[in-house]
């Protein structure tokens, strides 16, 4: 009767007194140090947009970069001090600007801030839980990442700026303080960050797995349970069996730079001087690395992918299309994610018969993901379509998604990607898949769990602006970015104008980056919304978007434990939507079929041969009477 | 005196208005300000705009009218978006694409560019069938109270038709990308081809030295621990074959001649980028790699194609590798077999006389012959 | 039709269908082993980039001629003796722990705390005869990025393997291995000992007897348990292949 | 909610498999299988009675069985749902995998180095 008894007894005490607890909460545990799920999710969506923001604006001084190389600004000195000598970003900052830029959209924003936030708001509410398995390794996940996203933004304040060898940080460049400044105190912050980061999203995924699995309400069966949840439930197993191998990787990188071993060394010589380094192989930690970095990219999207599921069927009031083929689809992405990661080093020295292995793997990632796409469509066809700003994100992720997996899938082809291996094309690719589609999946949640989250709706309008701004924007970025990539334009390039060939794309660049500043303005936008709705907002309905799942069962106002009296028992899948014969156009899970009997399928009793005989019954006589009359 | 302080006060100024650094040039505030400016105006108008359809939404409702549609607007704005979309991208592929690399320069190249049209085909369809089909519905299924969705949980056959063919197309796609990579990496020299030339290049921050094989046609050994300013690369000369060595500021290569670049760095991962030839492979320190290509199109031919006289294939660096990564590149001239052999007997040994003195070889017997037939070489 | 009602609700008891845990464990025990999971990949990552750099180096040196002393005792000639006596301390540490477990099972409060407390020595036993291997190996001369002069080398590899410059070499790549893997397992080791240090004076103030059950030892004794694997494999790939 | 689970959970008395008995044999056999692996290292090797390529194969089979019996009874896995077990095990391929890729590239570095 142990744990559970610590753990219910929480939950007992709140549904006794939770409520008059509240206002003599002190602010400390209420709004710091919390351990209510919904308090962490909101803790991590603000970080997450904090860090979104900083990292766009680094985006845009970068890109000024590229679009004005012989230029000089003044005011960038003001801002960035030594980095910026008389005007113009200096060519190693340049690097540090882009690989932080990295850095902190793929962990910061898409992992923590994606996941984090959704899989703590959601997961106790969409699986009707009281709260997390472990409320305080929940509290201590949230510390960790927020520590980490301080120590990675401090490291601008160290004399020689923050890491500069990408995100990728490939040894020896990284490995060596003497090769680039970035490489000196920066590079060992960003290794110091990560590894918290890694403690934080650990922390997290155990505690969402094991909330999926041992927490979920009566009735709450595998396959009643919403994509979203599926979704967040594979990306925390990833995290889980992923991040641990950066962790190896990480740990030998920093013995190498601090105590002169050699694993990642070999056979070195910088500027003149040797080094006592040998018999290590660098590309013994490109696959570390990337055994983590290819599951990232989908930790990144799983949760967009079932973020937009939920929220497409909801809007165009129609079940998602195949609903276990999504679930399927999501499980085939995640264990492919496993062995495809030798796509990344087809031309860097890896074997290649390997590339030819990894090339097969890497192509039928394609086939689940095709699935998803043509499922998303099937969804709207013939749906009575709202267009929420919640629902034209997640369009815009569907959208982007194809775009940038079908660039995926040239990049896929080895022989292809000798031309285009860290070409703009991979910029491109990459940018549509992730810095699109992801961000709109997060962006799409923020819109749709607004009113959950603060207890407010959010201004449409302004969210239409938001998207229609960001939407264009963004293709306007990334798509000419493509055609740089084919004529071998590289990537990681502080100036193009070294290249008689690459002189021609300057008018381009320039367009690029007057995009981005437009897409990034429209941020603004998004913004304002965002922090005037959570006070001026106007009040937030129980249902708002009247839908199915069991978050929108629990009263507007937060209390600890979620629901005030008895966890709701679940009856029927989440999308029952414009079921035939059902006077709503939804019918919520909580709702028993015996109070539906007009619309009851035989479908519905698959797994309930007596509920099926019953149906059956109450149909005939249903029959019977008519004839009577 | 006065001048002094004047002076003086020139350098609080810089210093006030430029956080602590004395020789950087003046802000110009007001360019700053006025892009400021220009940013709320248009926030401002913004806000403006939405005040006035607010109103009018009221009005419209006042009047007992539905108020606006916003959700019909949205859309139209998506058809809009749509059509304007499939413009943009055609224009895009037809202007941006133009301005691509040439037609590919070497053997296998070819190969790659014929697997690339085949891709850019079959994903190209995908992707405008797709495209339109989402927009196409969000504007046909838009949201009306008449209607009700259509019931649709799932539909197996075409669920497993739309598996399926994917599946297809992309196993056509990886067959077909399966051997050319295969090709491609094959780097045995075919029996009866003559042995491909050696070429050795080094990549180091920020620059490529090149090594190219004398008469023996073998490249001497390396060992980094004989780098010495004289001796870039560190190679052997305890070795016969390191003597005739050449060193080569430009890669001078034999047209539709086999080449074999034997890929080395000596500090941080650099990579050996030849796009016109459809060549990419990292150099990796303590790992030498090697790329096998036969180039098709002599840099003359290349020129007259593209009309332009100053063209150059380059090598170009293409992995993160520092500051300079940015302007790492060499120049590579495509020549007939003639042109080449000429070059190649002007080229200076690898073995200075700066590097002879470093290695005592005065003495020695040996580089004295070396000497001879560098003389030889040299007339 | 109530009956109708009863039974188109009803909603399965199978162990997936929500309102329990599917394997019927807590979550806690649930969350340790995830936990383990993933600290398994650490290690095997770890390992396996230990065997990609020794597979691709020409000769190792030989485990049998490094490993050939008792610190203390035998200087000498003992190959393998006293990392066989370290092993047992851990499998005997790893022994007690269960036993530890089994007692709280049947809520024995007093044999707990003995089980708990000779788990703790053992495991701080091992503790000390890394820190005497480690000294030992250090005092000849290996250490990150350190290995013992050229002449000196030759007796830690079967006669006649490799050249100076490759059994330096090799030396060196094993001693900087060496040191990180057994040292990031002694970490955990330590970290291990900690804990079970904290359960153990929690066991000695009665807080698992308020409680009711013994769960805390029993998620403890699963992290030892790691521990004592990883060591086995440790143990093969250093000392034995 | 999940409270009954618990009590599920307890009453259940899985634990019963694992007696005193039970624990001294296991650790018995891990030592004996121990024994055996230092007999191999210390006797049959140096007397050549087996050569150490094939002395290796066994090491990793015989450390592999005493991880089994680790994981199986003092971890008591083999007690727990099967459920629980698989979604230890499964994931344990990976691994494998880039056990796979990792040694198929060190000897790839050796061709390369030449
Ligand atoms: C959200 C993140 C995300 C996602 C989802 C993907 C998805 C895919 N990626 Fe991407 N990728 C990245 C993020 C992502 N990638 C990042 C960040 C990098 C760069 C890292 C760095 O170097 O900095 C990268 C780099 C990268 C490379 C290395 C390029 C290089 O450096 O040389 C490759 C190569 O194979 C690749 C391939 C793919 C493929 C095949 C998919 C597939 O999953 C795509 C599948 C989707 C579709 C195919 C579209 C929908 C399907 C249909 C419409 C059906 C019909 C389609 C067909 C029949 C073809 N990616
Ligand atoms: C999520 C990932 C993400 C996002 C959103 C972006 C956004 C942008 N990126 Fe980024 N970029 C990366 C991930 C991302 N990038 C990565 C991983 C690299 C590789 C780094 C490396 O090489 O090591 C990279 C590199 C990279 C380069 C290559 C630099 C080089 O190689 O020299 C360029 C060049 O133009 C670029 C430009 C931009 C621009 C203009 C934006 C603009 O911001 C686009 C316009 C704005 C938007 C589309 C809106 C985004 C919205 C928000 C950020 C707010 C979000 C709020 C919520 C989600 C709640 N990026
Ligand atoms: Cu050299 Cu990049
Ligand atoms: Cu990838």
């Amino acid at each position: 009767m142990s744990t559970l008894a610590v753990h219910d007894h929480g939950v007992a005490h709140h549904d006794d007194h939770g409520h008059e607890h509240h206002h003599n909460q002190s602010f400390l545990s209420k709004y710091v140090f919390s351990m209510d799920h919904k308090m962490i999710a909101k803790q991590f969506l603000i970080t997450g947009i904090t860090m979104a923001v900083i990292a766009m604006i680094l985006s845009i001084l970068f890109r000024i970069q590229l679009a004005y190389p012989e230029k000089t600004f003044p005011l960038l000195t003001t801002l960035l001090g030594r980095f910026a000598p008389n005007g113009r970003i200096s060519a190693d900052f340049y690097l540090s600007l882009v690989t932080i830029h990295g850095t902190i959209m793929v962990f910061f924003v898409l992992t923590a801030g994606l996941s984090g936030t959704f899989a703590n708001l959601l997961i106790p509410l969409q699986v009707g839980a009281r709260d997390m398995a472990s409320p305080f390794m929940n509290m201590l996940s949230y510390w960790f990442f927020f520590l980490a996203s301080v120590v990675m933004l401090s490291s601008f304040l160290v004399q020689k700026g923050p890491a500069s060898g990408g995100w990728t940080i490939y040894p020896p460049l990284s490995a060596l303080p003497k090769a680039m400044p970035g490489s000196g105190e920066g590079m060992t912050l960003w290794l110091i960050s990560m590894v918290m980061f890694v403690a934080s999203s650990l922390m997290g995924g155990i505690n969402y797995v094991s909330t999926v699995l041992n927490m979920r309400t009566k009735g709450m069966d595998l396959w009643k349970m919403p994509l979203t949840i599926w979704a967040l439930f594979l990306t925390a197993i990833l995290g889980i069996l992923a991040f641990p191998v950066l962790v190896a990787g990480v740990v030998l990188l920093i013995f190498d730079r601090s105590f002169g071993t050699s694993f990642y060394l070999s056979d070195i010589v910088l500027n003149g001087v040797q080094q006592p380094y040998e018999g290590g192989s660098p590309i013994l930690f490109q696959h570390l690395f990337w055994f983590l970095g290819h599951p990232e990219v989908y930790i990144v999207i799983m949760p967009a992918m079932g973020i937009s599921s939920e929220i497409m069927s909801v809007n165009s009031r129609k079940p998602i299309f195949g609903y276990h083929a999504m679930v399927y689809s999501l499980i085939g992405i995640t264990v492919l994610s496993f062995i495809v990661w030798g796509h990344h080093m087809f031309v860097t020295g890896m074997n290649p018969f390997l590339g030819g292995v990894f090339m097969i793997t890497t192509l039928i990632i394609a086939v689940p993901s095709a699935v998803k796409t043509f499922n998303w469509l099937a969804t709207l066809w013939r749906g009575n379509i709202r267009f929420t700003p919640a629902m034209l994100f997640a369009i815009g992720m569907v959208s982007f998604f194809i775009s940038g997996g079908l660039t995926g899938i040239f990049l896929g082809n080895a022989a292809l990607d000798i031309n285009l291996h860290d070409t703009y094309f991979v910029v491109a690719h990459f940018h549509l898949v992730m810095g699109s589609a992801a961000i709109f999946g997060m962006l799409a949640g923020v819109y749709h769990w607004f009113p959950k989250m603060f207890g407010k709706m959010m201004d449409e309008k302004l969210g239409y602006l938001h998207f229609w701004l960001t939407f264009i924007g963004a293709y306007l970025v990334f798509f000419p970015m493509h055609f740089m990539g084919l004529d071998g334009v590289p990537r990681r390039y502080y100036a193009f104008t070294e290249f008689v060939s690459m002189q021609r794309w300057l008018t381009v660049n320039t367009f690029i980056t007057w995009a981005a500043i437009m897409a990034a303005c429209a941020q603004v936008a998004f913004l304002y919304n965002f922090i005037s709705s959570i006070f001026i907002g106007k009040k937030a309905t129980q249902n708002p978007w009247e839908a199915n799942t069991l978050e929108w069962t629990t009263p507007v106002e937060h209390l600890h434990g979620n629901w005030p009296g008895e966890i709701p028992t679940v009856y029927r899948w989440p999308y029952d939507y414009s079921k035939p014969g059902a006077e709503e156009d939804y019918i919520p899970q909580t709702v028993p079929f015996s109070q539906t009997m007009s619309s009851n399928l035989p479908h519905d009793f698959e797994d309930n041969p007596k509920g099926l005989e019953e149906l059956n019954k109450f149909n005939s006589t249903l029959k019977a009477n008519e004839q009577v009359k | 005196m006065l001048l002094g302080t004047n002076l003086l006060m020139a350098q609080t100024e810089a210093t006030a208005n430029t956080g602590g650094q004395p020789d950087a040039p003046q802000v110009d505030w007001t360019g700053v300000a006025y892009y400021l400016l220009l940013f709320f105006l248009v926030c401002l108008g913004v806000a403006v705009i939405g005040k006035i359809l607010k109103i009018y939404d009221l009005t419209l409702k006042i009047q007992g009218k539905k108020g606006m549609k916003w959700n019909t607007v949205m859309a139209v704005v998506c058809l809009v978006f749509l059509i304007a979309g499939l413009y943009g991208a055609y224009w895009s592929f037809t202007v941006q694409g133009s301005m691509t690399l040439p037609e590919a320069a070497s053997v296998h190249g070819v190969k790659i560019d014929e697997m690339f049209t085949v891709t850019t085909v079959l994903t190209m369809i995908v992707f405008f069938v797709t495209q339109i089909l989402l927009f196409g519905f969000l504007f046909q299924y838009r949201h009306s109270d008449k209607r009700r969705a259509h019931f649709l949980p799932h539909n197996n056959t075409i669920e497993k038709i739309w598996t399926i063919a994917p599946a297809i197309v992309l196993t056509i796609l990886v067959v077909f990308g399966f051997f050319t990579w295969q090709k491609i990496m094959d780097n045995t020299d075919a029996k009866g081809e003559p042995a491909s030339i050696n070429v050795d290049i080094t990549g180091h921050q920020f620059a490529w030295e090149l090594r190219y094989p004398g008469k023996d046609g073998k490249l001497g050994p390396k060992d980094f621990r004989l780098v010495t300013a004289a001796n870039k690369l560190g190679v052997n000369f305890k070795k016969r074959s390191s003597f005739d060595d050449l060193q080569v500021d430009t890669m001078y290569l034999p047209v539709n001649k086999s080449v074999r670049l034997n890929i080395q760095a000596l500090d941080v991962i650099h990579s050996v980028y030849m796009p016109h030839f459809r060549v990419q492979l990292n150099a990796v320190p303590g790992l030498p790699t090697f790329f096998k290509f036969t180039p098709t199109i002599t840099t003359a031919q290349m020129r007259t194609q593209l009309d332009d006289p100053k063209f150059e294939y380059l090598v170009y660096c293409n992995k993160i590798c520092g500051g300079g990564h940015y302007n790492m590149q060499k120049v590579v001239r495509v020549v007939t077999e003639a042109e080449y052999q000429a070059w190649l007997s002007r080229q200076k040994p690898y073995l200075s006389d700066a590097l002879r003195k470093e290695l005592h070889f005065a003495a020695a017997d040996q580089p004295k012959k070396e000497s001879q037939n560098r003389l030889a070489l040299n007339n | 039709m109530s009956t109708a009602v009863s039974q188109i609700d009803e909603i399965k008891t199978t162990p997936w269908s929500g309102g329990r845990s599917p394997f019927n464990v807590e979550y806690g025990k649930i969350m340790m082993w995830f936990f383990l999971l993933s600290d398994a990949f650490t290690f095997s990552s770890l390992l396996i980039s230990y065997g990609a750099l020794r597979f691709s180096a020409s000769v190792w040196p030989a485990a049998d001629k490094v490993f050939q002393s008792v610190p203390g005792m035998i200087d000498h000639g003992a190959p393998l003796v006293f990392v066989g006596i370290m092993t047992f301390i851990l499998i005997l540490s790893s022994v007690t722990m269960v036993l530890a477990v089994e007692a709280g099972h049947r809520n024995a409060k007093k044999e707990v705390i003995w089980w708990m407390i000779a788990t703790v020595i053992g495991g701080f036993m091992f503790l000390g005869c890394q820190a005497l291997e480690w000294a030992h190996l250090h005092h000849e001369g290996f250490w990150w990025g350190s290995t013992p002069a050229l002449h000196e080398l030759k007796e830690f590899f079967t006669e006649g393997a490799g050249t100076d410059a490759t059994r330096h070499l090799t030396a060196q790549e094993f001693a900087n291995l060496f040191f990180t893997i057994t040292g990031f397992h002694g970490f955990h080791v330590f970290t291990g000992v900690i804990i079970n240090i904290i359960i153990t004076v929690n066991v000695l103030l009665g807080t698992y007897e308020k409680r009711g059950s013994y769960l805390m030892v029993e998620k403890v004794g699963l992290y030892w348990h790691f521990v004592d694997l990883v060591w086995v494999f440790v143990f093969t790939f250093f000392y034995l292949v | 909610m999940s409270s009954d689970s618990q009590e599920v959970h307890h009453e259940e008395g899985e634990h019963a498999t694992m007696t005193k008995g039970r624990i001294i044999k296991v650790a018995l056999i891990l030592s004996a299988i121990t024994a055996v692996e230092f007999i191999i290292a210390l006797i049959l090797v140096p007397k050549g009675i087996l050569a150490i390529q094939y002395a290796n194969p066994v090491y990793i089979v015989l450390t592999l069985f005493k991880a089994f019996y680790i994981v199986a009874f003092f971890m008591h896995l083999k007690f727990e749902k099967v459920g629980l077990a698989l979604s230890i095990i499964v994931p344990i391929l990976f691994i494998i995998g880039l056990i796979l890729v990792l040694t198929n590239e060190s000897h790839h570095w050796i061709t390369l180095r030449g």
